[in-house]
């Protein structure tokens, strides 16, 4: 190997690095760094110029190894990899610098000091890249079939889009029958069709793919490998059946909160979740004459501080479903703020106000109570705009409650060895880059599961999990990390505790 | 020959540990050893032997021999300097070492600059033995429990104070403005060890290849300490070390540190051979190093006869014991050679 | 009259084992130079009898089946040493048989009972009365392994509860670091005590200073401390606390505090006693349910 | 060094499944922190070595992190384990023979934590200043031209 003769590329990335580090003063500082050939500052090192300017620099100064000191090798490393590539240079001679993340976004009050940081940063990832080593990858084949588990409606869009494409996937639902969520839900907004009707067709279509496996009243027991040929093994009624995967599609859904000791929840019959309610209209639909529908019944409070997102549109939906049953009804929707995001859902609010369900805010503050004997008979709200309380008679309150993550992704989690987030979802690689899919290669994430969703993100996250899933399995190979570990002979004493040790029986 | 008092010696030693750097037998943690002394009371007069020798004065463990600065572009080399300094209370077998030592690293050209810079500022002030340990055989390798030769001043115990030889001119310009007085009398001549007979360095040779090694060896830890306590040993090895490493200034030290032959890997080659490859060859070396080697070198013996290695060694590998094994197979390979039939070689 | 007992024994066995070829060596101790006791190799029948058995044995032979590995099974003549051991030398035999350092039956363990061994053992001169400290602390006093065991078992009660080692830890920190400094400063780097010690096998030590990116190059304090810090560690939940290297040490640094203090951490935390059974350092186990680092 | 300008010189090693992406996590969220630690990208907390954290101690750094998965969520399935237990009884050795055993952290940070990072670091920094110095042994940290 000849002497090092390193690249160094820092990245402004607009004002996000450079309104806080000066990035002139560690370019100049590391131009004196040994074994650095070139130095460059770049707007955006990842841009398209960037890029280019990197090939560049390779060609020009005969760089034999690369430094980009820019944000996190968790997103971008690829990307430079393959420039390095690009420019004739063995991808495993590049060097990433996390000058972002791990400095001037958490020390952007004390830019000398991130400066400061930036260039011992700049000077341990060039020393690193010094001893680096050209490296050459193994491949290894994919087995093109998958598994996919949770038979709901994103879990049997992934599975379809698959089969379709000519993979055999495995679907594994826990209950005895597919269909999910979807199947206690009445109508789906905005269009006001039956859920049963969307996803009779596909529970069909799914039942009767030759190319997709079945399995129901089934939990997924072992899974081992890695991308390209994961160990399955499937426990159904104590009754474990084993087979191998290439890729595996995480779409297992979520759970709705009961509110219990809510708004008189448990205590008053008349007082339902608007997935009770659901199952009463699709029964027997009821005839109110007065109704409350309460929003953000359990979020967005500190112990569960998030949005669900969802329902406020459920909420719409089932107000106008009670307004169409009886017009006359006076049907008001408490909520915190009303969050009926994009084009379709702005109408739909116009259509409920001009249906003429009533709006009203309230505050944590100042909560709704419910009044009444034995059952719900009046609502009190605060009405802030007039200044006074209100007593709303009803014969029906609904809660709206947020989806929490299923009971069972902390098992999932562990058995495929991926992150649950903060809330307890799944947590996907990236949030903006890499949005359906897991830190470790071959395994993906769709639905509910991952974030409150709607049916038709649902159903846009399964083809994009899918798609993605489908990539190793239509190339045939994934090419493995190429640095491993290895004996060395002269240090070696032979005493097999490394043996024992590998969990993956790989020595 | 002068006479010094105790007390008068007490003042002297509190005045040359004020001007100099006085090294003398000091405890350390109950373990005795040559190091520097601030005043003469924590100076250990009745002892047989300190744990080290001192060689570490004259040859330290790990020594930079060059400092490497690297300002800029700008490379600069400096040489360590060293003062004055008085070994006080030397043993007659360690001065033997220094002169042996001596005659390596100053006694040919090329001389070595570092070790003759260091030895110059050294004065060495003796002090005689009463009597041999068990172990010691100083008297078997050519010195005595008094010998004066490879001092500048040696000091011998009288009643009361003790008997001062001026050997040097070094000693002279210490000792004369002392006024001491005359010494009355003699002082008594040590009580000594019987002598070993030396196989003469001509016929090591013969039991190079013989398997006594080999069964000394099995015993053998292979640690380095009969080497780094010995007087002799000199081997090193030298090598550079970053001290600090920065953009405008770097720093570098190039190191010499005490090696040992007895050590797996001290013959080892670049690629890997290792020319002493077993025990038996490495811990050979030792001996014939002493006793064959050294004396064809530098035409006398690589051992005066202390007995550090003796008294510290583990296992009990007796360099007094292997002088007497190896001169009877000498002898009783003389014997077989005249009468064919007697067994050759040795037992350990 | 135990101690001829005992060596007659072993006298006896060692003949056995060499006259029908069962072993090519005898591992055990002799009579050395100006009365001290020393190990020895004896290959042959009529060196059998200068195999003494007294409280001067204090080597730990084991440590010498470093040297031997290679050689075992290396032809068609399965080469198989006898080896003397003590209970304490006996737990370091579990150590290596747990590491694959050697096979069961390339050893044939001569198991001797022991009522400890005295103070300067294995020094000419220097032999008194009074028993080594580890000895008065030593409960084990039958071999946890052996072929054959020579000696009837006894069970004495310990009083001793390690003074030196809760002194130590009852120190402020910076005068506890202080006092290893000062240890530190003294030594010498002749790696006795790394080459006496029986877990101490590797081919090539990480810490040696002339050759290591983990200790430095020079022989400075720092060297020598990240010497025996790192040896310490790697003899974690290893060491079988024969204390040889503290006996070594020509320049007693009380090396054994380091490998007690470690022993008795593994123990509280881990439950473990090196050398009870050839068994998995827990270092390189699995937490077991429920068990929780840091607790 | 005086007292109230000491700044410490710590080690984060942090793993590249859990705790590299919480900290990167603490970065998008722009939690902030001081700067005294520098993150070491490693594969797994058993990666970490302890001769590693001795070296560190003993040549200049005052405090070392070492930071991985919770226990169950480990990449390679026990790497966690490992770190556990070696570093517990590290920590033991190293308060034994004088280096406060607060200048060593382990802990596990998932993906999600950024605020735990956040609070770690912040939390970690402020104990080693406390500390002091670990080895008097400094390295002259250099400031750039401007």
């Amino acid at each position: 190997m000849s002497e090092p003769r390193v690249g160094v590329f820092v990245c402004h990335c607009g004002t996000n690095i450079g309104g806080v580090v000066d990035v002139p003063a560690v370019v100049e500082y590391a131009r004196a760094l040994p074994y650095v050939a070139h130095v460059e500052g770049n707007l955006y090192s990842c841009s398209v110029d960037g890029l280019s300017s990197l090939k560049q620099g390779i060609h020009e100064h005969r760089l034999n190894r690369v430094v980009v000191a820019s944000c996190t090798p968790r997103t971008h490393e690829p990307l430079f990899k393959d420039a390095c590539e690009q420019a004739g240079l063995n991808r495993y001679l590049f060097e990433f610098v996390n000058i972002r993340e791990h400095c001037s976004w958490v020390h952007s009050h004390e830019g000398d000091v991130a400066t400061v940081k930036a260039i011992r940063l700049i000077r341990m990832g060039v020393a690193k890249a010094c001893l680096l080593e050209p490296q050459d990858e193994a491949e290894s084949g994919v087995i093109p079939e998958a598994l996919v588990i949770g038979g709901g409606i994103a879990g049997m869009t992934a599975a379809l889009n698959l089969a379709r494409q000519g993979f055999h996937v495995h679907l594994v639902e826990k209950e005895a029958q597919l269909g999910g969520r979807l199947l206690q839900i009445n109508r789906l907004c905005p269009t006001d069709i039956e859920a049963y009707d969307l996803i009779k067709p596909i529970i069909q279509e799914v039942e009767d793919h030759g190319r997709i496996t079945l399995h129901v009243s089934s939990m997924v027991h072992e899974v081992s490998g890695y991308v390209g040929n994961f160990q399955i093994t499937v426990a159904e009624d104590g009754e474990k059946q084993s087979f191998d995967v290439g890729t595996i599609v995480v779409a297992t859904g979520a759970d709705v909160l009961q509110p219990v000791g809510l708004y008189g929840y448990g205590q008053f019959p008349n007082v339902l979740t608007q997935l009770e309610l659901e199952d009463r209209l699709k029964a027997e639909p009821p005839l109110i004459t007065g109704a409350v529908l309460i929003n953000c019944v359990g979020s967005r409070i500190p112990e569960r501080p998030y949005c669900s997102r969802v329902c406020c549109m459920t909420s719409l939906k089932n107000a106008i479903q009670l307004k169409k049953l009886n017009p006359d009804a006076q049907v008001y929707v408490l909520h915190r703020d009303l969050l009926t995001y994009g084009v379709e859902f702005e109408r739909y609010y116009r259509r409920a106000m001009k249906a003429g369900v009533r709006f009203l805010r309230y505050n944590l503050e100042n909560p709704p109570q419910i009044v009444g004997r034995g059952r719900a008979e009046n609502v009190v709200v605060w009405d802030a705009l007039r200044g006074r309380e209100l007593h709303l008679p009803v014969d029906l309150v609904v809660l709206s409650t947020p989806l929490v993550p299923a009971s069972d992704n902390e098992r999932i989690s562990r058995l495929l060895k991926v992150p649950l987030g903060e809330s307890g979802f799944f947590l996907e690689a990236h949030i903006k880059l890499r949005p359906v899919e897991f830190a470790t290669d071959g395994i993906f994430v769709c639905g509910t599961t991952r974030w409150s969703a709607d049916v038709s993100e649902s159903i846009s996250q399964a083809y994009a999990a899918s798609t993605k899933a489908a990539i190793p399995m239509r190339m045939g190979v994934v090419t493995a990390e190429a640095i491993t570990a290895y004996s060395e002979p002269s240090f070696c004493t032979g005493c097999g505790t490394c043996v024992v040790t590998c969990p993956f029986n790989a020595i | 020959m002068k006479y010094i008092s105790r007390e008068a010696l007490q003042t002297w030693l509190d005045r040359l540990a004020n001007d100099v750097t006085l090294i003398a037998p000091r405890l350390v943690d109950d373990i005795l050893l040559y190091q520097s002394v601030s005043s003469a009371r924590e100076i250990v007069l009745d002892y047989t032997r300190p744990k080290m020798s001192a060689k570490e004065v004259v040859l330290p463990s790990s020594e930079p021999i060059l400092f490497v600065e690297k300002r800029g572009q700008e490379v600069s080399l400096t040489e360590p300097s060293s003062g004055a300094q008085i070994i006080f209370g030397l043993r007659p077998c360690d001065a033997h070492g220094i002169a042996v030592l001596d005659t390596v690293f100053v006694g040919q050209e090329p001389i070595d600059l570092n070790y003759a810079r260091r030895r110059e500022a050294i004065t060495l002030i003796g002090l005689s033995c009463p009597q041999m340990r068990e172990d010691c055989f100083c008297t078997s390798m050519g010195g005595m429990p008094n010998d004066p030769t490879h001092f500048d001043v040696l000091l011998t115990e009288v009643e009361d104070g003790y008997a001062v030889n001026t050997v040097t001119d070094k000693g002279r310009t210490l000792v004369d403005h002392l006024n001491l007085e005359e010494i009355k009398g003699e002082p008594a001549e040590p009580i000594i060890n019987e002598t070993e007979s030396v196989l003469a360095q001509e016929h090591w040779p013969d039991l190079f290849a013989d398997h006594y090694w080999d069964l000394l060896a099995e015993r053998c830890l292979e640690c380095r300490m009969c080497a780094y306590l010995c007087p002799v040993c000199r081997c090193f090895d030298v090598q550079d070390q970053v001290t600090q490493q920065g953009i405008s200034y770097s720093k570098y030290d190039r190191l010499r540190c005490w090696d040992s032959c007895t050590g797996t890997n001290y013959r080892v080659v670049a690629g890997g051979h290792n020319p002493r490859a077993t025990k038996g060859q490495r811990l050979r070396n030792r001996f014939f190093c002493k006793f064959h080697y050294f004396p064809v070198e530098y035409d006398h013996s690589g051992c005066v006869g202390c007995g550090r290695c003796i008294e510290a060694c583990p296992v009990n590998i007796d360099i007094v014991e292997v002088m007497r094994d190896i001169s009877r197979a000498f002898n009783a390979s003389q014997i077989s050679n005249a009468s064919p039939d007697a067994e050759k070689g040795v037992t350990a | 009259m135990t101690e001829f007992t005992l060596q007659d024994q072993i006298r006896d066995r060692a003949k056995q084992l060499l006259a029908s070829e069962q072993v090519k060596c005898v591992i055990g101790y002799e009579h050395g130079s100006r009365g001290q006791v020393r190990p020895a190799f004896i290959h042959q029948i009529n060196d059998v009898d200068s195999l003494v058995w007294n409280q001067g044995c204090t080597h730990n032979l084991v440590t010498y089946l470093r040297d031997i590995k290679g050689t075992f099974g290396s032809d068609e003549h399965l080469q198989r040493v006898a080896i003397i051991v003590k209970p304490c030398d006996s737990r370091a035999l579990n150590v290596l048989l747990a590491e694959k350092q050697i096979e069961r039956e390339h050893i044939y363990v001569i198991g001797v009972v022991c009522t400890g061994i005295v103070e300067g053992a294995g020094y000419a001169g220097q032999s008194s009365d009074k028993l080594q400290t580890r000895c008065v602390r030593c409960s084990d006093r039958v071999p946890v392994i052996y072929d054959l065991l020579v000696g009837e078992p006894t069970h004495p009660e310990i009083t001793d509860d390690y003074v030196d080692l809760t002194e130590l830890e009852a120190m402020p920190p910076a005068e506890r670091a202080a006092f290893w400094l000062k240890q530190y400063e003294r030594c010498i780097l002749c790696y006795a005590c790394r080459q006496v010690c029986p877990g101490c096998y590797c081919s090539t030590c990480m810490f040696e200073r002339d050759d290591s990116l983990w200790v430095g190059i020079a022989a400075g304090v720092k060297e020598k401390e990240a010497f025996h810090l790192g040896r310490a560690y790697h003899l974690a939940a290893r060491c079988i606390g024969c204390d040889e290297c503290e006996r070594v040490c020509p320049m007693e640094l009380p090396l054994s505090l380091l490998n007690h203090k470690l022993a008795k951490e593994v123990q509280r935390l881990f439950h473990y006693c090196a050398g009870d059974e050839p068994s998995q350092s827990p270092l390189a186990t699995m937490l077991a349910e429920g068990e929780e680092f840091p607790a | 060094m005086s007292e109230h300008t000491f700044q410490p010189r710590i080690i984060a090693f942090c793993c590249n499944w859990c705790s590299y992406a919480g900290a990167d996590l603490a970065g998008v969220s722009r939690l902030q922190m001081p700067a005294d630690f520098n993150i070491i990208r490693v594969m797994c907390s058993a990666r970490v070595a302890p001769e590693w954290i001795i070296k560190a101690l003993l040549n200049g750094i005052d405090g070392v992190m070492v930071l991985g998965c919770h226990i169950g969520d480990c990449h390679y399935i026990s790497g966690n384990h490992r770190a556990a237990k070696r570093f517990v009884l590290l920590k033991e050795m190293l308060a034994f023979v004088g280096v406060h055993p607060d200048r060593l952290l382990v802990d596990w940070v998932s993906a999600s934590e950024g605020r735990k990072f956040q609070t770690l670091v912040t939390e970690f920094s402020k104990r080693v200043k406390e500390l002091g110095p670990c080895r008097e042994w400094q390295v002259e940290i250099q400031t750039p031209q401007r």
